[in-house]
């Protein structure tokens, strides 16, 4: 007899929505699972300084090209520059990258979004303005802000985030556009939520399956387009490795050095694959109707 | 219907508008100077003043945007400051790769997207929805530029059954034309299949949950039309936003395949002119595309009323 | 009908070869245009468009006859205003060009086979400046199209020479194509570099732009062109064994990677850091770093490049184990204070990608405090015209490569332009070497000259003008069934020497 | 369908035996559904009543073998349909059964049907599936005589209708057509009237006593209106909490009931008898209602599929303080659309309500916040008025905290208000798909009583509820009514519960008030013609002829 049928849940106070979010964590495996693959990813990228056993930036032009030896594990680049220390080190700053570009244009996205698909008066002002930001080439923007503000993160993470910024704000809007007139929306309003509430708590969840996908894919984009910049020649400088840099000049190699590509690749399909699925995994979780699924 | 299409084609003026702005001052504060780019690294300073004052560029950055401006007005997009040519020329010449390309993608997107999301929700959680989605998955962590080049060498160079770049129009034969299309468009579409494959998975799951979709069953309504008439339709808004949005981004992000399969089109135009600071065909091109994506904004909008009657504007 | 499908490194978009230097241009205008004379293989200019020349016994005036039966590609002959036209206009473009015309009291055309030249002081490199196969050259175009003044771009492609250019079919930045011209009449001394008999290789020629060097690699092996021009070293081993595929190189040393320094801003204005700078540089890193394949580079401490008849190792040290304790010494010396070091770094080049890495390595070392800013080369260009300091966005170093064309004599080499803040980028004062080079063009014997180039080498490396980072040899690839028998210069030349 | 496909069998057209069905942890019990067993026979009609949540709704899910997957869980027992046992028949099987050989009215038509496809082609897909031979304007014909079937007015322009643009009650009759469109061997209809007025439900019941008559159909028929059950049923099967406790023949069970549950059911029906005290008349009405017109237009490229309802047009009325004003009328007539404007959930295109004389329409910032909080609405579909991700506690206790309520007191009134409502407190931690039709109601109500509103409007508050408890409820609304002073606008199709509650009952038609005064009078001396037809349609009538002389209402 399964003994968690108890008689009643504890009335006292519901359990603390971190000590749910723990306890769903642990309860499923794959939440589990990419939980601890993109915790371990984050750690060695954060303690690169610590693993490293090279300077990113020291070259070694004769050691170029090197396959996996005892000095260099995963062997050298095309300047002779260690490739472990590189995938380190440019994991951390593509991860950096990543999360910044998926925080901010998620951030300003939803907002705009919400606003747009909720306000029948902003709709349509603030929707083409989003037509028009999305007209604007990344490419064009990274030119404009590298010259104003060096070629740094801040410059990169901006000019990534502002193209990506107006597809979220459309996807959003959409939802709530078909959301908005919901029975249950109505039934907020009517008991007096304030708007900012209602648009938080009854339309935004309605959001996140789309987001999540969207988000998820955001920030493998925001990699792979800085890597496309590098690829155009727009990157960032060369002392500062990120894991789309390191690829794109790793590609002229790839049929003399392959593990110039595939290391940082399998970094990078392992990081996006860990932030897929906890953001699936995720989703799950948030929608009611298959938490309970597997609880008995 | 017709009222929203001819407010938003209206709305579209100052939109454009805007960008137009926006794009004119970015260009003039991005530094680079076209003269230099034109003259090469040898040129003499007073060589690149003359070349200045001829294209006019020595004149204040408000001079130069109202005659930009003016020119507009006139349906005049200028003439490219490199070769001469008039910018709505040099579009025209490369819309033609780009559009094959963005249809041939959007089109294998659809295919193969959305009966793979919908199969990963029906089967939600079974060992094909898992599949799919680790296929997805990789399919965005792998940079086009990899991918274009490991199926250039494979089909290409090792197999020659394709060739290796180039575009050939439709006129060429359709054959012809389909050779060269096909790698590009894998290379472009890998990513949007993976993009669009999890969103419909997503919000088909959202739907599948719905009494509705109970209802059709009841009826005895086989599990196909559950999940193509019934379920899809609701499923389709975030869908169809994604689709709209992935062909603006398409239609951006085609530089790479442009650049690896060398097809001379819109994206690489555009990189072009912004590396040699060609500022008429910048701005041109980019105001071309505000057109479009207000174009295909307005069909997706469009499809949301005809998708969903209780959406009103 | 033959077609030849060639691939040049840089798309082809400004056609006028005297407003821009780029080497597409270049590229471009020989199979268009042609010059009075022309350099041959051994770098002697030789008569080309010229039948024949009489020079007074002053050397002040020269009398230029035309070949017979030239035409331009529109059908009008070519005439001595033409010539005027085209020279007037090269010259006020080019800085060979202008130093002619310092020299020369007038240029006319006193019927329309003749040119006659009237100088005003002897001018030794006259013939080497007709002949001068680098941009801007001194391309002859019909008179209606010389007129036009410099600083606009000439859009009209009318030369004479073996190839017609069709205007219909240019797509700027995506292809072109050349017709062989069917009045040309070729020389009959067999073919030499850029002088001789020019027979077209193919009836068509058909220029596409490939950006992406290994797509361009892989459509040579499939066969979708004939013809790549520059394969960058790291691609080349794809190529050995490949079927169907003839990999050479232009010549020895054809290309040099150079540093500049600014002299205009701290450090760099203090001729004593330029010296321990100078004395950290090791070209064997820079080389290896960017071409990686000790075959295909050249250590090379010459000034005018290793493929200069005057090329001399005299002063070099970079291409020596670099002496590490005695550039600490020198900078220490010079009383450097820290000033930061900014080095210009190209980030859509990625021919020049790898310098910039390796200098800083090398400055790091001894003690400078480093910095590479990265950018696109159009912002690059704006830059590195900036005088300011750095703080204001002005610069330290900038790096580039050269073909060796351009450097190989001391009048065309910009490197060594001492002419401070009117001249090259650097801005170097340096009078002395201002004096050899003018001294250099005025003098006509061989022996005296390489005195004169080996003095402006010395003088380089006491003041560090510039420093040559090391040369290495650029490859040609192309489909030997039907280039075979191309004649071999440092520039691809699509026309071959005998039948 | 035709005879001749229909296998020859004398058995039962369907068999349950020993159904057990899991619920998952944290429900109300351990099974929805315990050892259950129950037949219906050809031309038979079984009626299932029973406590509101006791598991009638689950019980036919599982024989169509709708189960939520994974979450309700068939653990043992059978189905046998016309002899054939579907227990675990593949999906294939399914397929062809439902909508063919067995189909279902579900209880909640809102949300049961497509919100995106129009009602016709909703119902033109059974065809698609069960009947390919028929000829597209076959099918065509099919579907307009279904929806006239129903009693749906101008079918020709109403099936081009998207579900969201019919009232409540057209919606269930879509439903109801929709299962009938096979004429299935076995029609499982759960609650399929509870938005019907009695005349419409009058011809629904009518509709399926003809068709089993016709073809030898057996009806599954969950209902908690008594009257119904007397009308219809052949047997009454009555269940509680997941387990049947009686069953037999409707004479048996309704007049010589077993089972304590039974009994205590029966003496909870409402008697019809006018229990709402006269009030005071005050000065100053809280609410008033000026000549109040809604009219929709739905727009379409094709002229044939423009439809143009006025939906209210000229309503007048008036709510004193303390009043409760019924609101009774045929289905479509417009009495949702009225509650609605009332509550601000929708902008009447004309007229104007006052609320203590000042125009609603221009209320704007707090007043408008304020307004929200005097006026509360119940809808007639509670399960879309909860949001789907939230807990059942975070939607009770929204209210109050917007107005600044303490959390810890929410608590403990939400606690009551369960209570109340006879719910679990269990429920508070539950998601809204995860009760039962009545229960979502009792929710709803629980919801809008939770912000002491001065004005309640109540669309078809009790219509799900078994009668023990809409007893309850009623009892609660009298008792809060008196105790606060609260208005109300009681909008039902049950006339009985209009006459227990209401001081004053509104009659409508097609969208105009054609009677309204006290609810006596309404209903002992109805003035209009449909005010007389609504009466006499009320179910039950034939058994309650004799007793006729005190009140039409009593069984
Ligand atoms: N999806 C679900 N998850 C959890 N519990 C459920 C679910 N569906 C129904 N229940 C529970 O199962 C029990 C039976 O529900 P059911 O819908 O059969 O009731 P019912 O007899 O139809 O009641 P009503 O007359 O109110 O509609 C109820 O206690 C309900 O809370
Ligand atoms: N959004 C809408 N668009 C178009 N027509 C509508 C809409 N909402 C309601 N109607 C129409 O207005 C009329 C009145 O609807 P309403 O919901 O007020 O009826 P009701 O009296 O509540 O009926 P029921 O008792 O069946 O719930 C109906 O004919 C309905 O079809
Ligand atoms: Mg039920
Ligand atoms: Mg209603
Ligand atoms: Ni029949």
């Amino acid at each position: 007899m399964p003994s968690s049928i108890a008689p009643s849940l504890p009335l006292a106070a519901p359990p603390s929505r971190l000590r749910q979010g723990a306890s769903a964590v642990l309860q499923d495996p794959v939440m589990l699972g990419s939980l601890v693959l993109l915790l371990v990813l984050v750690a060695i990228s954060v303690g690169a300084p610590l693993l490293a056993q090279h300077d990113p930036a020291a070259l070694t032009p004769r050691a170029r090209l090197q396959p996996s030896s005892p000095v260099y594990w995963l062997g050298t680049d095309s300047l002779g520059r260690d490739l472990l220390s590189r995938v380190l080190y440019g994991g951390r700053l593509s991860i950096t990258l990543a999360a910044l570009v998926s925080l901010i244009s998620v951030i300003v996205g939803l907002a705009i979004g919400l606003a747009a698909g909720y306000f029948r008066k902003l709709d349509a002002p603030v929707m083409r303005v989003m037509d028009g930001v999305m007209a604007i080439p990344g490419l064009l923007l990274a030119v404009a802000m590298v010259s104003l503000g060096g070629a740094n993160i801040a410059t990169m993470v901006i000019a990534i985030a502002i193209p990506e910024v107006p597809r979220i704000a459309r996807l959003v809007r959409g939802v709530v556009l078909s959301v908005r007139e919901a029975p249950y929306v109505e039934a907020s309003v009517g008991s007096g939520t304030p708007t900012l509430k209602v648009l938080w708590r009854h339309i935004m969840p309605s959001t996140i399956n789309p987001l999540v996908v969207q988000a998820t894919f955001v920030c493998a984009a925001a990699i792979l387009t800085e890597a496309v910049l590098g690829f155009l020649g727009l990157g960032f400088p060369p002392e500062i490795p990120s894991l789309g840099t390191i690829i794109s000049e790793g590609r002229p190699f790839f049929q003399r050095a392959p593990w110039i590509v595939l290391c940082p690749g399998i970094f990078l399909a392992l990081l996006i694959l860990a932030v897929n699925m906890f953001g699936d995994a995720l989703r799950d979780r948030l929608d009611p109707r298959f938490s309970r699924k597997n609880k008995v | 219907m017709l009222e929203l299409v001819l407010k938003r084609l209206l709305a579209a003026i100052p939109v454009m508008l805007i960008v137009a702005t926006v794009v004119f001052l970015l260009l003039r504060l991005a530094p680079g100077d076209p003269a230099r780019v034109m003259a090469g690294d040898m040129a003499s300073e007073e060589t690149i003043a003359a070349i200045r004052a001829e294209m006019g560029l020595d004149q204040s950055i408000a001079t130069q945007y109202l005659r930009w401006m003016g020119a507009l007005a006139q349906g005049d997009l200028g003439h490219s400051i490199q070769s001469k040519l008039p910018v709505t020329e040099l579009i025209k010449t490369r819309l033609g790769p780009t559009f094959a390309l963005a249809a041939w993608a959007i089109g294998l997107t659809i295919a193969l997207a959305i009966p793979l999301g919908v199969l990963a929700a029906w089967r939600h959680r079974s060992l094909a929805d898992r599949g799919i989605m680790a296929v997805a998955v990789l399919g965005f962590s792998v940079p086009v530029f990899v991918v274009g080049y490991v199926l250039i060498l494979v089909f290409s160079v090792k197999l020659n059954w394709l060739p290796v770049q180039g575009y050939a129009p439709l006129a060429d034969g359709l054959a012809a034309h389909a050779a060269h299309m096909l790698l590009p468009t894998l290379t472009l579409s890998m990513v949007f299949v993976a993009l669009i494959t999890r969103i419909t998975r997503a919000s088909l799951l959202d739907v599948l949950g719905e009494d509705f979709v109970r209802t059709a069953r009841a009826k005895g309504v086989t599990e196909r039309y559950v999940l193509f008439r019934h379920a899809l339709r609701n499923a389709a808004i975030p869908i169809v936003t994604i689709v709209g949005v992935a062909l603006t981004a398409l239609i951006s992000g085609v530089v790479v395949t442009e650049t690896i399969f060398n097809i001379a089109g819109v994206g690489r135009l555009i990189v072009d002119a912004v590396l040699a600071r060609d500022y008429p065909v910048v701005q041109g091109t980019i105001l071309f595309f505000s057109f479009i994506y207000v174009l295909v904004n307005l069909l997706i909008d469009m499809s949301y009323v005809l998708l969903d009657p209780r959406i009103r504007y | 009908q033959s077609t030849v499908k060639i691939v040049f490194q840089a798309p082809l978009r400004v056609l006028d070869p005297v407003f821009t230097n780029a080497y597409i241009t270049r590229n471009h205008a020989y199979l268009v245009y042609e010059t009075l004379f022309a350099l041959d293989a051994a770098g002697k200019p030789q008569p080309a468009m010229v039948e024949s020349w009489k020079e007074s016994p002053d050397k002040l005036s020269v009398t230029l006859t035309l070949r017979k039966g030239l035409k331009f590609h529109d059908g009008t002959p070519v005439t001595g205003e033409d010539v005027v036209a085209s020279l007037k206009r090269w010259s006020d473009r080019d800085a060979v060009g202008q130093r002619m015309m310092a020299a020369t009291a007038k240029i006319e055309s006193p019927d329309a086979a003749t040119v006659v030249i009237q100088l005003k002081q002897p001018f030794g490199l006259l013939f080497e400046a007709l002949a001068k196969p680098n941009l801007p050259a001194p391309f002859i175009m019909p008179k209606r199209i010389a007129a036009t003044p410099v600083s606009q771009a000439i859009t009209e492609v009318v030369g004479s020479g073996p190839y017609r250019f069709v205007a219909a079919n240019f797509q700027p930045g995506v292809k072109a194509s050349y017709v062989k011209f069917a009045d040309y009449l070729p020389r009959a001394e067999p073919s030499s570099a850029f002088a001789g008999g020019k027979l077209a290789i193919a009836d068509r020629i058909e220029l596409v732009n490939i950006p992406d060097s290994q797509t361009a690699i892989n459509a040579l092996r499939n066969g979708e062109v004939d013809f790549v021009e520059d394969v960058p070293p790291d691609l080349m081993p794809q190529l050995e064994g490949a079927k169907n595929v003839a990999l050479k190189p232009y010549g020895k040393s054809t290309n040099m990677f150079t540093m500049k320094m600014n002299w205009l801003q701290p450090p760099f204005n203090n001729v004593k850091v330029r010296r321990a700078a100078l004395a950290a540089l090791n070209q064997t890193d820079y080389l290896d770093a960017q071409i990686g394949d000790a075959k295909l580079y050249q250590l090379c401490g010459a000034v005018l490049s290793c493929a200069s008849p005057y090329a001399s190792e005299e002063g070099a040290t970079q291409t020596k184990k670099p002496d590490m304790a005695r550039a600490k010494a020198l900078l220490k010396e010079s009383g450097y204070d820290g000033a930061k070091v900014v080095i210009l770094h190209p980030t859509d080049l990625a021919t020049l990608g790898a310098l910039a890495s390796v200098t800083a390595q090398a400055l790091k070392e001894i003690g400078m405090n480093v910095e590479i800013q990265s950018m696109d080369w159009a912002t690059l260009l704006s830059r590195y015209s900036k005088k300011d300091p750095v703080a204001q966005g002005g610069w330290s170093i900038f790096q580039t490569g050269f073909a060796s064309l351009d450097l190989m004599s001391p009048l065309t080499n910009p490197n060594l332009d001492g002419r401070g803040e009117t001249g090259y980028v650097g801005w170097a004062k340096s009078e002395e070497t201002e004096k050899l080079r003018g001294q250099f063009a005025e003098e006509s014997d061989v022996a005296k000259k390489k005195q004169i180039a080996i003095a402006i080498q010395k003088l380089n490396y006491e003041q560090v003008l510039f420093v040559p980072l090391g040369s290495y040899s650029k490859f040609k690839a192309y489909n030997p069934a039907k280039l075979e028998g191309m004649t071999e210069a440092l520039v691809p030349l699509f026309w071959s020497g005998k039948k | 369908m035709n005879a001749t496909t229909r296998p020859a069998s004398t058995g039962p057209i369907l068999d349950i035996r020993h159904l057990k069905v899991r619920l998952p942890g944290g429900g109300d019990r351990r099974y929805a559904v315990d050892d259950v067993s129950l037949t219906v026979a050809a031309r038979e009609i079984v009626c299932i009543v029973g406590e509101s949540g006791s598991g009638k709704s689950v019980t036919s899910s599982a024989i169509m073998g709708l189960l939520p997957k994974g979450v309700l869980t068939l653990e043992s027992g059978q189905i046998l349909l016309a002899g054939r046992d579907i227990t675990h028949a593949g999906l294939d099987t399914l397929q062809k059964l439902r909508g063919d050989r067995m189909a279902m009215v579900f209880q909640e038509p809102m949300t049961a049907l497509n919100p995106l496809m129009r009602v016709g082609e909703q119902i033109a897909e059974v065809f698609e599936f069960h009947g390919k031979a028929l000829e597209r304007d076959a099918v065509r014909q099919r579907v307009l005589a279904l929806l006239g079937d129903v009693r749906l007015p101008h079918p020709e322009t109403l099936q081009h209708a998207y579900p969201h643009q019919l009232s409540g009650g057209q919606r269930q009759r879509v439903m109801i057509a929709m299962a009938l469109a096979m004429e299935p061997g076995l029609i499982i209809a759960d609650e399929p009237t509870t938005a019907l007025d009695v005349t419409s439900q009058a011809q629904v019941l009518r509709l399926l006593n003809e068709l089993r008559g016709r073809h030898d159909n057996g009806v599954l028929f969950i209902t908690h209106d008594f009257d119904v059950v007397a009308e219809i049923a052949d047997r009454v099967v009555v269940m509680q909490s997941g387990r049947i406790v009686e069953q037999g023949t409707a004479a048996e069970v309704l007049h010589h009931p077993q089972h304590p549950y039974t009994r205590q059911l029966l003496d909870a029906r409402p008697r019809g008898d006018f229990r709402a005290v006269a009030l005071q008349t005050a000065a100053a009405p809280a609410l008033e209602v000026r000549d109040l017109g809604m009219r929709f237009e739905t727009k379409s490229i094709f002229q044939s599929k423009r439809r143009r309802v006025d939906a209210l047009a000229g309503v007048s009325l008036q709510l004193a303080r303390g009043e409760t004003l019924g609101i009774v009328g045929e289905s479509g007539s417009g009495k949702t659309t009225l509650g609605r404007c009332l509550a601000r959930f929708a902008v009447p295109t004309s007229g104007d309500i006052l609320i203590d004389g000042a125009p609603v329409g221009g209320l704007t910032g707090a007043a408008a916040r304020s307004y929200c909080k005097r006026v509360q609405m119940v809808f007639q579909d509670p399960f879309r008025s909860f949001n789907p991700r939230r807990r059942i506690g975070l939607t009770l206790a929204e209210g109050p905290l917007n107005f600044g309520a303490d959390a810890a007191e929410v608590r403990t009134r939400m606690l009551k208000m369960l209570e109340l409502v006879s719910m679990d407190p269990g429920a508070l931690d539950r998601f809204p798909h995860e009760f039962s039709g009545g229960q979502r109601q009792r929710l709803s109500i629980a919801r809008a009583l939770m912000m002491e509103p001065e004005i309640l409007i109540a669309d078809e508050a009790v219509s799900a509820l078994d009668v023990s408890v809409q007893a309850q409820i009623l009892d609660l609304l009298e008792s809060i009514r008196e105790r606060l002073g609260v208005s109300m606008v009681f909008i039902t199709h049950d006339l009985r519960v209009a006459a227990r509650l209401c001081h004053r009952i509104a009659v409508m038609q097609r969208g105009q008030v054609v009677e309204i005064g006290p609810a006596q009078d309404v209903f002992l001396r109805p003035a209009s013609a449909y005010a007389r037809e609504l009466v006499a349609a009320i179910p039950g009538q034939a058994a309650a002829h004799a007793a006729a002389a005190q009140s039409p209402f009593t069984a």
